[in-house]
């Protein structure tokens, strides 16, 4: 089939997103982070929030990835941007979900914004990770379980 | 009921052969077991098929190796119902799972003057481990005694297991006696003194329905290869929060989440115990050994153990000068018969139904202070499976006797 | 010489398949091998014939398995060339055999200001058990660094090894460098600080001949999963003199001399480190994967893969924004070549080259440290294995090609 | 073939043996001893001996094991007794090489006495240790070669 499936992956905007990633950087007040490491490939994300009157007032990450995970860093971030601590766990939960191959509802899905493009990344089960890690990255950040921090699989 | 007709022979090529030109008849299931063509199948698959390393990889034929992997782990999770499948290890064996569980969690909290208890039965997997751990750290190492009848004495395990106590381990079902362990009540005497319980899996799992949750055990160990997997897989399970707390065995890829010049830091369960390169065949032949497991269900193997053991047990303690260890009614025994024939010593016992095509083992079974407390140094041991029949059984008990036979006259 | 037909592709069904609907190019056997049918049938043949258990057992099956796993505890010394077979412990793969020395040797020498020393390109599992190991004792651990070029910098090794050095632990042969190490001038250096040489093999044995006495290495672990035998067998090479000195590692079954309630003793090599049933099956596998390397030659399969690099090598390194870590040279190089597009991701890479049928590993190999020194995160990997072809490479370089292409224009 | 193949293992003469052992008990004067050990079966040889002038002049064993183990310890002692060390030592030698499949000379096969008839052993692999623990006693005793007292594989 050759490279033309790759398409399918990486769409134009997501191979965009990377290019041009958005909230790229560090906050100057952050009330939550999390830094997390995808052993398998090295990828690692650290995650800045700001939270205030239980709203994601800001957030960034820096790190260092392949084209998914810097893409779904820079859609999570902007998609989380100005919701509450429950909408933003509600997207996480979404995705990861959709992640690990659950059905969601079309409202659930559109609440994603640009980062549900990358649910495509269902036919390349190998690349999950890649995408899910700033969304767990985000629900750890948000949860503050920091037992668990730097440890996933 | 008739279990002279055996459906699942055809299944084991290697119990259609002959030797010594007789029918080969195996009765060493508890040292080993025979493959079904379907576990064998599977691995023939894998290998022509999905055949790469798990994890690491990004391209199609290791994403299906992996799947093919975890899926084998989810099944053995249901099959002994964990609640997570990040509690279920692959480990090598048996042992390699007691021996883990004892270098990490015993080598962590084990001090001196603390007590481990064993059973007097237990196989020297599940004793030597405890034994050199308890010499090393100064603790005690306290026997759980018999009964009378060679079953485990629940009342001096009231005594032994203390407040001193900090692991109990003890085997679910002696590979000798034929006895099967009372884990759920010894697994409440143990937490209430706030110890854990170990669980010696390797003569349950493979013959009767075993439920982690159920019998509330901190720690089950037991070989596939017991249970018609391929060899060199086994399975450790460990409660999620006990796991987390103990540090790795052993160290290598995989298990790792991050490795700089003078520091590591380990990854989530399972795979901070599961270092470099597993037998991912062999798991997957696990799953293939479970799914034939299932099909049968084991309510069914165990009842067709029961019916085995309750016709041949009373023949064989019928035969004069035959003594059988362990209980001796058949209700209370296990598939797994030890056995000594008075003036005659277990080997040539053994040689002798050899020539007769049955496999039986002789010797002290890895369990040698059980021998000393029986007084002996060796027995006979026949061990059955489900896809044992009737007629193997007549077999054993026709060769016993010109065994008898041949050594009262001297020759045949 | 004719490198595009490939005798041997017939015996490898899982390289006779097509992934994305592309011709399957197996470029991940540094990773694990393919099996050749005749591993794989060997292993059907000794669970249809031959399946028992070991040593235990008098009857006729478990005499011809016992046969079948010394045998090839035979084979593996010849292929070795070590001096007696009680020196060859069959492990569960490279990690755990190293995992032992770690365990037993090191334990037991290792002491507060000593020194082991390690090169900065070790794989995790000839790292990780040292690091831990020297933690642990207060040791120092020290890093042999590499030469401009991505070779071991001699002189380097000759200032870290120093009297205090109890341990020279070095790979044989580097899974991302594609390097060779110069075995016996380190072997000469250590012996003459008094120090031990341990060596991982798990990327040597597979491609060229070693011999354990002519490099007169004091220990020596390798893999069979890299050498064509089934997954979770593989071994231990030790001086004799050095394996009767050290403590048992794992507890339990045929390890044993004898056993009483509060002590043991332990059985003579290599059977005091082999505790539990082993992989038999994998050790009979393990067998036949040597003799079908030796049907070919040892010298013939690094010549076909010396080709293969001197082909292939040049090409990559040809093509713009495409970096090759380790030697430039083609004569200085294995079949492992390690590389990065410039731009790129190497998961990204990856997951493109799977599209075109060409399976590479992406990431850091288990060689974090080595990562860290290169300064990058993360590498694509191609490695050969003999019955890799010219149609292989040329596939590869193809893929290569268009994958820059894709990420370049984003869309194909 | 049943129990008939038996016979060739185990012959009326090696039987008497093992029910009627041979130096079978303690010495009063030991000047070489050793304890070897199956531990595949639990076997066990206690061997004594008392040299005199380089010869044996003296032998008896304890212990417990398998008819085989027995007659071969009770046969070992009748044909070693009054022999030289060295003579001693070849005969263990011839025994235990040809247990392990190895041809020897006529000369030497009749050397061993009785102990000859248990060669037949070599039909049943399993059981060749059984013959020759007492061989390897004997060696060890002769060779005091105590570091590996205790092990044996
Ligand atoms: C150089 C090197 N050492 C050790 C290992 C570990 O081998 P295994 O995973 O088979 O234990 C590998 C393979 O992954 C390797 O490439
Ligand atoms: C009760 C018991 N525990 C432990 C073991 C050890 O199992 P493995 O040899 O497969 O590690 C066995 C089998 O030999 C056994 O019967």
């Amino acid at each position: 089939m050759g490279l033309s499936k790759l398409n399918n992956l990486y769409r134009e905007v997501i191979l965009d997103y990377a290019d041009h990633p958005h909230n790229k950087g560090r906050l100057a007040t952050t009330t939550n982070a999390m830094t997390l490491h995808n052993p398998t490939c090295g990828d690692t994300i650290n995650l800045q929030v700001e939270v205030e009157d239980n709203k994601i007032k800001n957030i960034a990450y820096t790190g260092d990835g392949c084209t998914i995970s810097q893409a779904s860093a820079s859609m999570m971030t902007d998609a989380v941007k100005g919701k509450t601590i429950e909408e933003a766990l509600a997207m996480a939960k979404t995705f990861s979900d959709m992640a690990i191959g659950k059905e969601h509802s079309k409202a659930d899905l559109d609440q994603l914004g640009d980062a549900r493009i990358l649910t495509s990344i269902m036919e390349f089960p190998a690349r999950i990770k890649c995408a899910t890690l700033s969304w767990w990255a985000l629900q750890r950040a948000l949860l503050k379980d920091s037992k668990e921090e730097e440890n996933n699989e | 009921m008739d279990n002279n007709t055996n459906n699942y022979l055809a299944d084991f090529p290697a119990l259609n052969q002959e030797v010594n030109d007789e029918r080969l008849v195996y009765l060493d299931n508890a040292a080993t077991v025979q493959r079904p063509r379907q576990v064998v199948q599977a691995l023939v698959d894998f290998y022509e098929q999905d055949n790469a390393n798990v994890h690491r990889g990004v391209y199609t034929l290791a994403e299906r190796a992996t799947k093919d992997y975890e899926e084998a782990r989810k099944k053995v999770q249901k099959f002994i119902n964990a609640p997570s499948p990040n509690e279920i290890i692959f480990t090598k064996g048996c042992t390699d799972g007691l021996n883990l569980v004892a270098a990490t969690y015993g080598e962590q909290n084990i001090q001196s003057d603390d007590e481990i208890v064993i059973l007097i039965m237990e196989h020297h997997s599940n004793l030597i481990p405890w034994q050199q751990l308890a010499k090393k750290k100064g603790a005690a190492l306290k026997y759980i005694e018999l009964t009378p009848d060679g079953e485990l004495d629940l009342a001096d395990a009231k005594k032994k297991i203390t407040d001193k106590t900090k692991i109990v381990a003890v085997t679910h079902a002696s590979n000798v006696l034929g006895t099967v362990t009372p884990l759920k009540e010894l697994a409440t005497i143990a937490h209430q003194h706030g110890a854990v319980i170990i669980v010696d899996g390797a003569q349950a799992v493979p013959h009767m329905h075993v439920d982690v949750q159920a019998l509330n055990v901190d720690f089950y160990a037991f070989s596939g290869h017991k249970m018609m997997s391929p060899m060199g897989i086994g399975v450790l399970y460990g409660k999620a929060n006990l796991l987390r707390a103990m540090p790795p065995y052993q160290y290598g890829g995989e298990m790792i989440n991050d490795v700089h010049r003078d520091e590591s830091t380990w990854a989530d369960i399972p795979f901070k115990f599961e270092a470099g390169t597993q037998n991912i065949a062999g798991a997957v032949g696990l799953g293939a050994a479970i799914d034939y497991l299932n099909n049968i269900g084991m309510d069914r193997i165990a009842q067709k153990e029961r019916e085995l053991v309750n016709y041949v047990l009373p023949k064989l303690i019928a035969i004069p000068d035959v003594e059988v260890y362990g209980p001796q009614s058949p209700a209370k025994h296990t598939g797994v018969i030890a056995f000594n024939i008075k003036g005659l010593h277990p080997h040539d016992v053994a040689t002798a139904l050899d020539m007769d095509g049955v496999a039986v083992r002789a010797g002290h079974h890895c369990a040698q202070p059980l021998m000393e407390y029986l007084g002996v140094t060796a027995t006979a041991r026949a061990s059955f499976y489900f896809y044992n029949t009737k007629e193997d059984a007549d077999q054993l008990i026709n060769a016993i006797k010109e065994t008898k036979e041949f050594f009262n006259i001297g020759t045949v």
